[in-house]
């Protein structure tokens, strides 16, 4: 008798274990009065510090992209807090990775409102995470400030508590379709996109789309999967058709490959691309065939306007000499507009923070921001060019 | 009619005919001895009978009807199992569980009965459970009804592979080489038991053997193969002093 | 019809490279029945250490070449002792489960800031860029490279395998492991000798890949190893000269597919390529039969 | 009988008791939404690491195809509710129906092979059916699919992650199971003692995909979003993991696999970077040494059940199959 006592003792023992432990790393904070999440928003404003989440991929397949976003904004807050902070109180900042998987961020995003009593989100940087985001913060009415996901789900499907501070796809799209044909005077393009990643295929489907309407013809659309790195196959097609401009809308490391192809099956297309172009390994990796190659872009390094300048200037001291690329200056812009917001409504209740957003009119370092009726701004797109081996400002698209 | 009636079989691997014009007649409750030495092709007329291998040649009647050309489990449902000259047993399954899976050939649920534990569900399973008690006190393996299969010794491991093979109620045993690896007084005993067997379950069985004591004691009739082919038929004491077989054993005298 | 042609060195080039690494895939299964599910990663870190070689320590093709190959052979003997060899008879589940986690294993580790770290990397330019044409079709200097390097290597190998004794003797084990053992052949060194060859074999692959092009990032291994086990499988594996002709058969229609049918349907059609060679023909194009005796 | 009606009465009671009292703890706050959702994680998991073990532990079978059923599950279900507004229920039911047809679909040529060409075929299968999910534009192809209405909650979940281990378990103590694992061992003589290999392999791998299905379905309406890349290769390896940890061919194994793999980052989440950064290397080095020191995994092909614990006897008495003809 006595042995099986002592065997129901120790399975008791271990359940009770498992469902500690499980409501111990949950509930540590959380045993506040059991209210919904907003009136908790109340109590820590009381606090001494306004908490503020961020969710970037730390690890994942695009580490370097959450270091960005992650160093953007770090110093949009250090910077914030250096001159009185928010609401007269210092800002805390609270990282989450998201591994840039959709399964992660909602769980993060969901333990930075709950455990943390965050009064605003600041990510994700990938659309693919802020899309199942969006819904979360919404529910528990947390505004949410996306530096960089540009699909438009995430603001329509997102709810009212969703922003952004970058241009969606389609304006991106049709940015680089009148660049091309107005600047380039294209008339013919060829399109090769990653058709398992969407926001490779997202693009090109918006400047395809502009492109033909724009009157022009897309000549050849080809495609490609994550980890190929043998194009040749889609390029001979593409050299048939003998385009003026040839459209890579992926991240710069495959567009470098692609380009390199390009020039040694011979074909001499202006190449156009998005802003997954704007890194620095964009030359090392696709040497002097990225000669000539204009791409938009959320900011351009080298623009000489005031807030460009401080913004490199303050982000090559805080990073030890580190070069701001667009992630950073996005993710800077999304701290300062979300900061910028709670300082107008007076309080950080999400209700007038929202409002606060809504009528947003900031100068930030990617442009001035303006917010139309789905919560995305109104901004203008920046078009870059390579000129021997180094990306230099080349004009501004303004919105329509 | 007989219960196996095998007439002029024959399987060719390639070139070689391993086995050539066997045939063969069993009838009901008998104990047939198939012997020959090394490589005659007695484990290949075994692999044929149970569907292993495709016969190339010749017709399978048992139990009245043609079964040369029916997978293995397609034989055992017809009621003729084997063992192996090699213990197959499942190792990692215990001692009830590797019977209690060959009961299953003759009583059987739906998925759904097993999934809502429906009436029939117990009851298959209590007189599956009754079968595998029956079978281990007869086989003497009850209080080990619980040990894994590989944990046991080597002739316990023998008798669970034949009561196992039992559990299929079959009306023909082929047991292939089932003394193999036994001291004398172990295959002493095991003639005895095998007697037993064919009396206590009133089956048929087809014994592939080395030990002459053993196939000379218990077997009513016994064929003798050589090279695929049959030298000898007939009582053992007509094999005993049969030229052809003592030459293909012995060799000719100079 | 120029296209057609030139699709056909395109194809032939990207077959060549997958042969390269069919090659050490085919040599290892051959020999002790094992998919090293690793071996993608193996061939990813050959490119790693023809980068270090050539931009660290400024080596140029062939010492590179010749580094990457001794390097990715030590660690294909270490990951054997380690991990392979104390799972030499437990069941295949077990050996194929430790092959996947040495794979994540190495993904990871380069992944690490100590080694390469995340981001992608640039190959410099160590062979000549030009390219020659014959009539319209043109082929870079690189693509003659690979290709001629596959043969090479295929035939040395297959040299190797059928004239010298330590190639008798992995013949042998792989014929019958015990077997071997009670003939006085050491199962153990030959065993690592495999796994150094065939490694070796991938760091080379590693090397010109990383030339041919030019962006080497951790995850870069997965993809090709899987290709190129559909390759050894539909040469008939463990057969050398097999494992090229699938490389080769491989890249033709994966280029086909991209160029005539639909080239985001690619991958799809290279694994389906697989199951239907496994199922009409399991031993593939030039495999032997075997089957188990009861 | 009784006997048999008593343990499954103290069963079931039990079973409800941990659901009041989860219920009770959400209410209060206690449980707070965060911790909702790992359980709902944990939940989704479990049946997938059960799923799988059915094909891998109890079959035999090594399939690294997994999270291509999950998917055909989440995206079937998620047509129904969402484009064509079916209830919840139905609608995954439908999926696992799905999960099972492909099930049989990919089973049926693959499971003549052997190990590891039956391994990597369905390797090659879980690549296909990502490709073809990222060409199919209807459910937003590479884009995923968002929008999904939110269904899955604590009660749900608690619900099928019970039904689906009472499924598991009574599949497996039945001739059903026997003949699996009997196939498992040695397959020759399986057939030897009339049980028909083929069958037994493909009906433990066609509930096992529909059971994947079935957990795709839970996945979609609680993520709300899917998309083909979340079901990738990575997703099976991760299933795997689950299982392996737990113990090849052990139910409960498969719980605790599930559970501890699910909770360790979470609880983990809070402290140094360190873990965060190399939890993937730590990963693959702990199983590298599993499969070494203890290739059955924590449970071995042990199980921990009410049973065991009622009878004398130590909780884990090693035996071969689960003796206990109830759940």
């Amino acid at each position: 008798m006595k042995n099986r006592l002592k065997k129901v003792v120790a399975l008791v023992g271990t359940m009770t274990l498992v469902m500690g432990m499980m409501t111990g790393c949950g509930s540590a904070a959380e045993t506040a009065t059991g209210t919904t999440a907003s009136a908790a928003t109340e109590a820590a404003a009381e606090g001494e510090t306004i908490k503020i989440g961020a969710v970037v991929p730390l690890t994942g397949d695009v580490p370097a992209l959450g270091e960005s976003a992650k160093n953007g904004y770090q110093l949009a807050v250090d910077t914030m807090n250096a001159n009185g902070g928010v609401l007269g109180k210092q800002v805390e900042i609270i990282f989450e990775d998201d591994e840039n998987q959709p399964s992660k961020a909602p769980t993060v995003a969901q333990k930075l409102i709950a455990q943390d009593k965050v009064v605003g989100i600041l990510g994700a940087t990938n659309s693919k995470c802020s899309i199942p985001m969006g819904p979360i913060c919404t529910q528990n009415k947390i505004p949410m400030v996306s530096p960089t996901s540009t699909n438009t789900k995430v603001t329509v499907e997102g709810g009212d508590y969703v922003f952004r501070a970058c241009f969606i796809d389609p304006f991106q799209g049709e940015a680089l379709a009148n660049f091309a044909k107005d600047e380039l005077g294209a008339q013919t393009a060829a399109v090769l996109y990653n058709m398992a990643d969407d926001y490779s295929k997202g693009l090109a489907e918006a400047f395809m789309e502009s492109y033909t309407a724009a009157g022009c013809s897309v000549v050849a659309e080809e495609s490609y999967s994550t980890g190929e790195s043998d194009f040749n196959a889609q390029l001979t097609n593409i050299k048939n058709e003998n385009p003026d401009i040839l459209v890579m809308t992926d991240f710069y490391s495959t567009v470098g490959l692609i380009a390199k192809q390009a020039r040694t099956l011979g074909i001499e297309a202006t190449f156009l691309g998005g802003d997954g172009w704007d890194s620095t390994d964009l030359v090392s990796i696709g040497g002097d065939a990225m000669e000539g190659a204009y791409y938009s872009v959320f900011y351009a390094s080298d623009d000489t306007s005031e807030a460009v300048v401080n913004f490199k200037n303050s982000y090559a001291e805080a990073f030890d000499g580190k070069e701001a690329d667009g992630y950073a200056a996005l993710s800077y812009d999304a701290a300062m507009i979300l900061m910028n917001a709670i300082e107008n409504a007076g309080t950080t209740d999400s209700e007038k923070v929202v409002e606060a957003l809504n009528s947003t009119d900031l100068d930030v370092v990617s442009g001035h921001v303006t917010y139309d009726e789905s919560r995305n701004p109104i901004k203008p797109a920046i078009i870059c060019t390579i000129k021997d081996g180094k990306a230099a400002y080349y004009t501004t698209v303004e919105p329509k | 009619m007989a219960l196996l009636e095998v007439k002029d079989l024959g399987i060719q691997f390639g070139g070689l005919k391993a086995v050539d014009g066997f045939h063969m007649e069993i009838g009901d409750n008998e104990l047939i001895g198939l012997i020959g030495p090394n490589g005659a092709g007695k484990t290949t007329v075994f692999n044929m009978l149970t569907g292993v291998y495709q016969p190339t040649d010749g017709e399978i009647l048992f139990d009245g009807s043609s079964i040369s050309g029916l997978t293995t489990y397609e034989v055992t449902k017809k009621h003729m199992a084997r063992t192996f000259q090699n213990i197959r047993l499942y190792k990692e399954m215990s001692v009830s569980d590797n019977i209690k899976t060959s009961c299953s050939v003759r009583r059987k649920y739906s998925l759904i009965d097993a999934i809502f534990h429906t009436g029939k569900y117990y009851k298959v399973e209590q007189e599956n459970e009754e079968q595998v008690q029956k079978l281990l006190k007869m086989f003497g393996l009850e209080d080990k009804a619980d040990l894994l299969a590989k944990n046991l010794p080597y002739g316990d491991q023998r008798r669970l592979e034949i009561a196992r093979a039992l559990a299929t109620e079959p009306k023909l045993l082929l047991l292939d080489e089932p003394a193999a690896g036994m001291n004398p007084q172990e295959t002493e005993d095991l003639a005895v038991f095998i007697k037993w067997i064919k009396d206590e379950f009133k089956i048929s069985i087809l014994l592939i053997e080395h030990d002459m004591k053993l196939v000379m004691g218990i077997c009513e009739k016994i064929t003798v193969l050589n090279f695929g082919k049959i030298i000898a038929e007939g009582t053992p004491k007509e094999i005993q002093n049969n030229p052809q077989v003592i030459e293909a054993y012995i060799g000719r005298k100079k | 019809m120029v296209t057609f042609f030139q699709q056909l060195v395109n194809g032939i080039s990207l077959g060549s490279v997958y042969a390269l690494i069919a090659i050490g895939y085919t040599m290892v299964y051959g020999i002790i029945k094992m998919v090293n599910f690793a071996h993608g990663e193996i061939f990813m870190v050959g490119s790693f250490l023809g980068l270090f070689a050539v931009s660290v320590l400024h080596f140029t093709f062939f010492p590179a070449l010749l580094f990457s190959m001794i390097g990715t052979g030590l660690i294909g003997a270490l990951i054997e002792k380690v991990a392979y060899k104390p799972l030499r008879n437990s069941p295949p589940i077990t050996l194929f489960i430790t092959a996947i986690a040495i794979s994540m294993l190495l993904k990871n580790l380069v992944k690490t800031n100590f080694l390469a770290g995340p981001n992608p990397h640039s190959f410099p330019e160590v062979l000549s860029v030009d390219v020659f044409h014959i009539g319209p079709v043109q082929v870079s200097y690189i693509q003659i490279i690979v290709l001629l390097t596959a043969v090479i290597l295929g035939a040395l190998l297959q040299y190797f395998v059928k004239k010298t004794k330590t190639g008798y003797a992995m013949r042998v084990v792989a014929y019958d492991k015990d077997a071997a053992a009670l003939m006085g052949i050491n199962v153990n060194r030959t065993i690592t000798i495999t796994f150094i060859i065939g490694s070796a074999l991938a760091g080379a692959a590693g090397v010109l890949v990383g030339i041919m092009y030019p962006r080497l990032e951790p995850t870069m291994g997965t993809l090709p190893g899987l290709k190129c086990f559909v390759a050894a499988v539909l040469g008939g594996i463990g057969e050398i000269p097999g494992a090229i002709i699938g490389g080769i058969v491989i890249g033709f229609t994966e280029t086909m597919t991209k160029a005539y049918i639909s080239s985001s349907l690619a991958d799809a059609f290279t694994f389906s390529l697989l199951i239907i060679t496994l199922l009409v023909k399991p031993t593939g194009l030039l495999g032997k039969k075997t089957f188990e005796k009861v | 009988m009784q006997k048999n009606m008593k343990k499954g009465i103290i069963k079931i009671v039990i079973v409800v008791l941990v659901f009041i009292l989860a219920k009770f703890l959400i209410r209060e706050g206690i449980i707070g939404a965060y911790t909702e959702r790992i359980i709902i994680t944990v939940g989704i998991n479990i049946i997938l690491a059960l799923s799988l073990n059915l094909i891998i532990g109890y079959t035999g079978q090594l399939a690294l195809g997994h999270a291509a059923f999950m998917a055909v599950g989440a995206y079937v279900s998620a047509i129904f509710t969402t484009k064509l507004n079916l209830p919840f229920v139905p609608a995954i039911i439908l999926g696992a129906v799905a999960g099972g047809a492909a099930g049989f679909l990919i089973g049926w040529p693959i499971l003549r092979l052997k190990g590891d060409y039956l391994a990597i075929c369905t390797l090659g299968f879980g690549e296909i059916v990502k490709v073809l999910i990222q060409n199919i534009e209807y459910v937003g192809a590479a884009r995923g699919f968002s929008g999904i209405k939110l269904f899955t909650t604590f009660g749900w979940i608690f619900l099928f992650t019970v039904l689906a281990y009472i499924l598991i378990k009574r599949v497996v103590n039945s001739v059903y199971g026997r003949d699996m694992r009997a196939v498992s061992q040695d397959e020759i003589a399986a057939e030897a003692m009339g049980v028909n290999a083929f069958r037994a392999k493909l009906l433990g791998f066609i509930i096992g995909c529909a059971m994947a299905a079935f957990a795709g379905g839970l996945y979609a309406h609680y993520l709300m979003f899917i998309d083909p890349v979340s079901f990738d290769f990575n997703k099976s390896t991760e299933i795997l993991t689950f299982v392996v940890l737990g113990g090849i061919g052990s139910t409960s194994g498969s719980v605790a696999g599930a559970v501890i793999l699910t909770v360790l980052p979470e609880a983990l989440r809070g402290f140094g970077d360190f873990i965060k950064t190399y939890r993937m290397l730590i990963y693959s080095i702990m199983i590298v040494i599993l499969m070494i020191f203890r290739p059955q995994g924590i449970m071995g092909n042990r199980e921990l059940s009410l049973q065991n614990l009622m009878k004398k006897g130590n909780t884990f008495n090693i035996k071969g199959g689960e003796k206990d003809g109830i759940a």
